[in-house]
């Protein structure tokens, strides 16, 4: 039973530090997202609060807290209610299986504890696409709940596409599952070690390059940003699902939707780019004899490629226009599907042929 | 042609020149942004802000009530009531003299219309209000803007050379010769 | 302190005559068909209870082809509800009478 | 413990599956039929059952009922007046079914202890469960998979065919 109690301490202490380093990322975000787009438009971003802005968020997160909360005349109250709420877990419950660091054990008490994965489930993938799912009831509720066209049209939108781009983000899983014979992305990245020819990306036999462009393009999708924005999109829907929403709850729908776009990020990095591996064998922390904080190298390639991802989502919102629905839909459908497949297939075949 | 359409296409070309022009200005980075309540703008000389009502040298109003503002106004702004100068039967003054800034658009016809350039423009344009109605300025306010934007005054016009007093009205609208 | 099968077979079966009782006493055509998922869960439940009873995971493997058969369902039938709500702009099964002589 | 488990999950399970068919909003119910979802994969977690559990959430919570709640947004329905009038019909059938299952558990006379010996023997555990569920699904049960793809492919042509509904019209 202490045995027990003393885990499920180690497991909540995880997952707090977890759940901190997230909503500081999603602080730095709100910030480095309007400095980047500012910054590649010939502009300064938020320059009032703090010297160069800084301390926007703060001044966002304040103003967000305590500003009137509205429930629109003639919306459900309870459905209202819970949607931002269902959004947000689901956006947060998805990194209980990402692999922050090496596969380390610690021994504390007498028990062996895992310090950067908070669970390694033997179907971690699957666990995330349930859940990256779920966000579409948030969006759907939200949007059917505040008694508006706009947010209504906005919700089905969202819906409709978010089930559309799953699937894709799914089919160009699979040729990674393929060749690592694994659904634990704690194993899919052990597999990726050596140097960065080993990542899933330029991986013999196959390349996942391929597979590695469909997920980034639907994982945009997916996550609802520029230029597959359809759902918010400001010009047409005011704000899409959340017109209606005001303080907290509105601040919920944000946070979820950055919470998504880190979730995305880091399967990208663990799946496609090798995870908390270094592009060469071992760490060089280790190699200089500091074996015991080769972790600080490991997390720290881990964090840096899942904040390249993070920029590209910048870098896209600021140069590309959105697309319209109908472009988006056949995009998904016609070309990211069928393109997905046929990845699916070569690289079956070619694990066939080449087995590792 | 084809071809090289079709490869443009599947290596997203486009779009990764797209991309290499934000690239490039995100590293040379130069804002065109002014932080306006900290710095602004110079103004252009001819700038038409807010307008004002103007003082001779001595302290005596120049307008003389004439309406002719009023009717020149294309936004019905300005509404004047004049009335007699007491005890001089033939002078006339604005004993009101109201302009709802709201409607103004700042064409500055108002000004070209005042037959004794009692009016001007000023270049002030910080004139956000949180009240509407704050922005129906009165004489005393129209004097005010117009004495700490104009410190220097004009002379009385019957103190001014004798041809100008005697033609007394806006000599420089007359019509050109010949027309 | 395992749980018994025959837990899950009766749980099964409330769940399966819930979704019974629902097609028959609903009038919405698409409550009935959610007590149809109903139904096909509780069949689920099962599957997967003796899959786990008899250490064989051929139930579960039969869990998807229920699954399959569900969505497939769910495709053809909300097409159906979308095509009847064109025509009648309702969804309450009492108003289609068509084929009754 | 684990009856602990199997307790709140069952009764979770049949609350959430009564109010599907009692609350009269349809977005109600469709929502109560989520929480449904999520605990009978929670229930399948606990058979030692995660990939079927996982799948359960994708395809039932994250396709189909998402599928549901899109077309009762579209249609824009309001709730219902009244129920149908088959109840003493409803109630017989479900009486009856219910005894006769218990009636059958009675007989048995089951208490958990296996009836039969298990027909195959436990895989090694050392092969995950989706691995086991991928080696069974490719060999034993290939033609019924193939049945089942061909089965989504008629579903997926039926229901674009119906609810399309200029596919057939000539145009000009």
């Amino acid at each position: 039973m202490a045995e027990l109690a003393l885990r499920m301490a180690f497991s909540l202490a995880q997952i707090t530090v977890v759940m901190g380093v997230i909503m500081l990322t999603i602080m730095v975000l709100t910030l480095a997202e309007r400095k980047v787009l500012g910054w590649m438009q010939d502009r300064m971003g938020p320059m009032e609060v703090g010297p160069y802005g800084i301390l926007q968020p703060v001044a966002d997160g304040l103003k967000l807290f305590f500003k009137e909360d509205i429930v629109p005349a003639g919306a459900n109250r309870f459905l209202f209610s819970l949607a931002p709420i269902l959004a947000l877990v689901a956006a947060l419950i998805g990194f209980a299986v990402v692999p922050f660091g090496p596969d380390t054990t610690i021994e504390l008490f007498g028990i062996q504890f895992k310090p950067f994965i908070i669970s390694d489930i033997n179907i971690g993938i699957l666990y995330i696409l349930a859940f990256t799912s779920i966000g579409a009831y948030g969006v759907i509720l939200g949007g059917w709940a505040s008694n508006s066209k706009y947010s209504l049209l906005g919700g089905l939108r969202s819906a409709a596409q978010v089930i559309s781009y799953e699937l894709n983000v799914g089919l160009a899983i699979v040729g990674v599952l393929l060749l690592a014979g694994s659904l634990s992305l704690v194993k899919i990245t052990q597999a990726q070690a050596g140097w960065f020819w080993n990542w899933y990306v330029f991986a013999p036999p196959f390349p996942q390059l391929l597979a590695f462009v469909v997920y980034v393009i639907s994982a945009v999708a997916e996550t609802n940003r520029v230029p597959f924005d359809l759902p918010e999109a400001e010009s047409e829907l005011v704000a899409g699902f959340f017109t209606e929403y005001s303080g907290m709850r509105f601040a919920f729908f944000f946070i979820a939707e950055y919470a998504n776009m880190i979730l995305v990020s880091c399967i990208a990095a663990a799946l496609f780019l090798g995870g908390w591996n270094a592009p060469y064998p071992g760490t060089a922390l280790a190699r200089m004899g500091f074996v015991q904080f080769a972790w600080v190298e490991n997390v720290v390639w881990f964090a840096a490629k899942v904040y390249f991802f993070l920029f590209l989502f910048f870098w896209l919102r600021a140069t590309l226009p959105r697309l319209r629905y109908d472009q988006l839909m056949r995009f998904g459908w016609k070309v990211m599907l069928p393109i997905a497949l046929g990845n699916i297939l070569v690289t079956a075949i070619a694990a066939y042929l080449f087995p590792r | 042609m084809k071809f090289k359409a079709w490869l443009k296409t599947i290596t997203f070309y486009e779009i990764l020149v797209g991309m290499a022009a934000t690239m490039r200005h995100l590293l040379r980075y130069k804002p065109i942004t002014l932080q306006y309540p900290h710095e602004k703008r110079t103004l252009p000389d001819s700038y038409r802000g807010m307008l004002a009502l103007l003082r001779y040298d001595d302290g005596t109003e120049k307008c003389v009530g004439c309406d002719l503002c009023e009717a020149a106004c294309p936004s019905r702004v300005i509404r004047v009531v004049s009335s007699e100068v007491p005890g001089e039967p033939t002078k006339r003054y604005a004993s009101e003299y109201y302009m709802d800034m709201t409607r103004c658009l700042f064409c500055g016809m108002c000004v070209e219309a005042c037959p004794v350039d009692a009016l001007g423009m000023t270049r002030e344009y910080e004139w956000a209000v949180y009240d509407k109605r704050n922005l129906l300025l009165n004489k005393q306010q129209l004097l005010a803007i117009g004495d700490r934007s104009y410190p220097v005054r004009e002379k009385r016009l019957e103190f001014q050379h004798p041809n100008v007093a005697f033609f007394n009205v806006a000599f420089k609208n007359l019509p050109a010769k010949g027309t | 302190m395992a749980v018994p099968v025959s837990y899950y077979v009766i749980l099964s079966a409330i769940v399966f005559i819930t979704g019974i009782v629902g097609v028959l006493i609903r009038r919405n055509i698409i409550i009935i068909l959610l007590s149809i998922e109903l139904m096909l869960n509780a069949t689920n439940i099962n599957f997967v209870a003796f899959s786990n009873y008899f250490h064989n995971v051929a139930g579960q493997v039969f869990v998807f082809f229920a699954l399959t058969v569900a969505a497939a369902e769910v495709a053809v039938g909300l097409a159906i509800i979308i095509a009847l709500y064109r025509s009648k702009s309702s969804i309450n099964v009492d108003e289609f009478q068509l084929m009754k002589w | 413990m684990a009856q602990l488990f199997f307790f709140y999950l069952a009764g979770i399970i049949v609350l959430t599956s009564i109010l599907v068919v009692a609350l009269r909003n349809p977005v109600y119910s469709a929502l109560s039929l989520l929480i449904m979802f999520f605990h009978v994969a929670g229930l399948y977690v606990t058979l030692h059952a995660e990939f079927v559990a996982a799948v359960q959430i994708i395809v039932y919570a994250g396709a189909i009922l998402v599928l549901y709640l899109f077309v009762v947004m579209l249609l824009n329905l309001h709730r219902e007046d009244r129920y149908h009038a088959q109840f003493p019909l409803a109630t017989l059938l479900g009486v009856t079914i219910l005894t006769e299952v218990i009636l059958l558990m009675l007989q048995r006379g089951d208490s958990g202890a296996p009836v039969a010996t298990p027909v195959i023997a436990p895989p090694t555990p050392a092969i995950g469960n989706t691995e086991a569920i991928g080696e069974v699904l490719y060999s034993t049960y290939v033609f019924p998979f193939e049945v089942a793809s061909l089965i989504l492919l008629v579903a997926m042509i039926g229901a674009i065919v119906l609810a399309k509904q200029d596919l057939f019209e000539q145009k000009g």
